[in-house]
């Protein structure tokens, strides 16, 4: 199955670029700044969660000063920002926690 | 297929009405155990010098309830004890409620006195649950701690 | 003389009725607290392999009262805590039954944790209270553990 | 105040030997050895504890081999067995405690 690079695909290659549909969840202070608890969003098919952030923060700029003390999750996880996203995958980016 | 074997009945749980601390304490105790420890971690009238109204709490529910199981999976890896429970609850929460509430029961003390701690310090590291404290003058999201998070590793490698 | 300064009102007693977790534990816990911790001591239906029938307790009840109250002023004096609770029940005691309760109260959770540990190990070392284990075949006082005793001196010295 | 040393008292001094009275008391299995919780004992006025449980160990040998396993108290404090006593002492042998 092909896949395209981050920064667009392969314009040689002739299959479209695969597609990922993903679910994204926001709590506390992020839910907040975006305005929304749940998103579902078509990203590259492989692209890492970071790449999902950067767009969030693009359209967020209030939420890049977060970005280092976020963890992010896949599929109720903890995942590292390097992990490849495919279709029906549920992403979180999760605030420092304060349960108990 | 092996059977599955049959689940410890744990009680492990979000909730968002009043935490039953009785019945939780029950569901732990039986004949064969000789110490129960619980924890009772209560909405203090304080936080950092400023008095509190009441909290708002709220949850990555389907990963905290996961990560809970994980935490009595590791309390009956790691410590000789019975039974475990762990219920936090969740939403608004008023002065002197109760958030979260462990149990563990275990033939001697040391288990159930280190298990019950080792629950509720795991637990405020690793659940994705987080609070708004509410002030007179304002309110705010509770400082919190970071979860470890797995190693990066590089990019991610596009398959060909 | 002094003003006696008025005491904590801790919850610190030997009782022959069965004992009420919920009454005590209410005892301890306020608005200010964020963490109670309770320890639960429980009559286990077996002992060193032999099922036990019930249990008999008895105290040197002045001595035993007066080494719970030292106990108490120890936590306050070692751990940043609000309020105690340690009560112990005397007598016949059933499978199941609770034999011992602590309940402490703090702002943070270490300090109750540890607070409510050190109480149950030091009752258990120092406070004269003995138990009759009966068994189906037989009875037997617990073994226990010896009091730390204050070193000898010389032969008591003849005064002239 | 003339006190007596504990062979008997010196028949050179003309004061009668001063007596003490102190209450005994007996728990878990030295109360079953001994047949009673409390007793009260006349010895002679600064006598220390060994000396009382000597005397209850010639009465009751099956108590000698529990000596090493006990502690001593007096007017409820833990205590020295060398702690001399007086009148109106309160003196307990405590086997090892079991409570909890």
């Amino acid at each position: 199955m092909a896949r395209c690079s981050l920064a667009g695909y392969n314009s040689l290659v002739t299959l479209p670029m695969q597609t990922a549909r993903v679910k994204v969840l926001f709590f506390g202070r992020l839910k907040e700044i975006v305005g929304r608890a749940e998103d579902s969003v078509e990203l590259p098919d492989g692209a890492p969660i970071e790449f999902l952030f950067s767009r969030y923060g693009a359209a967020h700029p209030e939420l890049t000063p977060f970005r280092a003390s976020l963890v992010a999750s896949r599929n109720q996880e903890f995942a590292a920002w390097s992990t490849p996203l495919h279709s029906g995958d549920e992403v979180a980016f999760l605030p420092p926690v304060s349960g108990g | 297929m092996a059977m599955k074997k049959a689940p410890q009945p744990d009680l492990l749980a979000l909730v968002l009405d009043p935490i039953d601390h009785v019945s939780i304490t029950q569901h732990v105790r039986a004949a064969e155990d000789g110490a129960v420890v619980t924890f009772d971690g209560c909405v203090r009238n304080h936080s950092q010098g400023r008095g509190t109204l009441y909290l708002d709490y709220e949850a990555y529910e389907t990963m905290a309830l996961a990560k809970i199981r994980e935490i009595a999976e590791q309390l009956h890896e790691k410590f000789p004890i019975h039974l475990v429970a762990i219920v936090h609850r969740l939403g608004r929460l008023q002065i002197g409620e109760t958030s979260v509430y462990i149990a563990v029961s275990s033939e001697h003390r040391p288990a159930a006195f280190e298990a019950c701690r080792y629950a509720i310090d795991t637990l405020k590291r690793t659940v994705p649950i987080w609070k708004k404290e509410y002030f007179e003058d304002g309110a705010v999201w509770a400082d919190g701690e970071m979860p470890p998070a797995p190693p990066e590793t590089r990019a991610a490698n596009p398959a060909s």
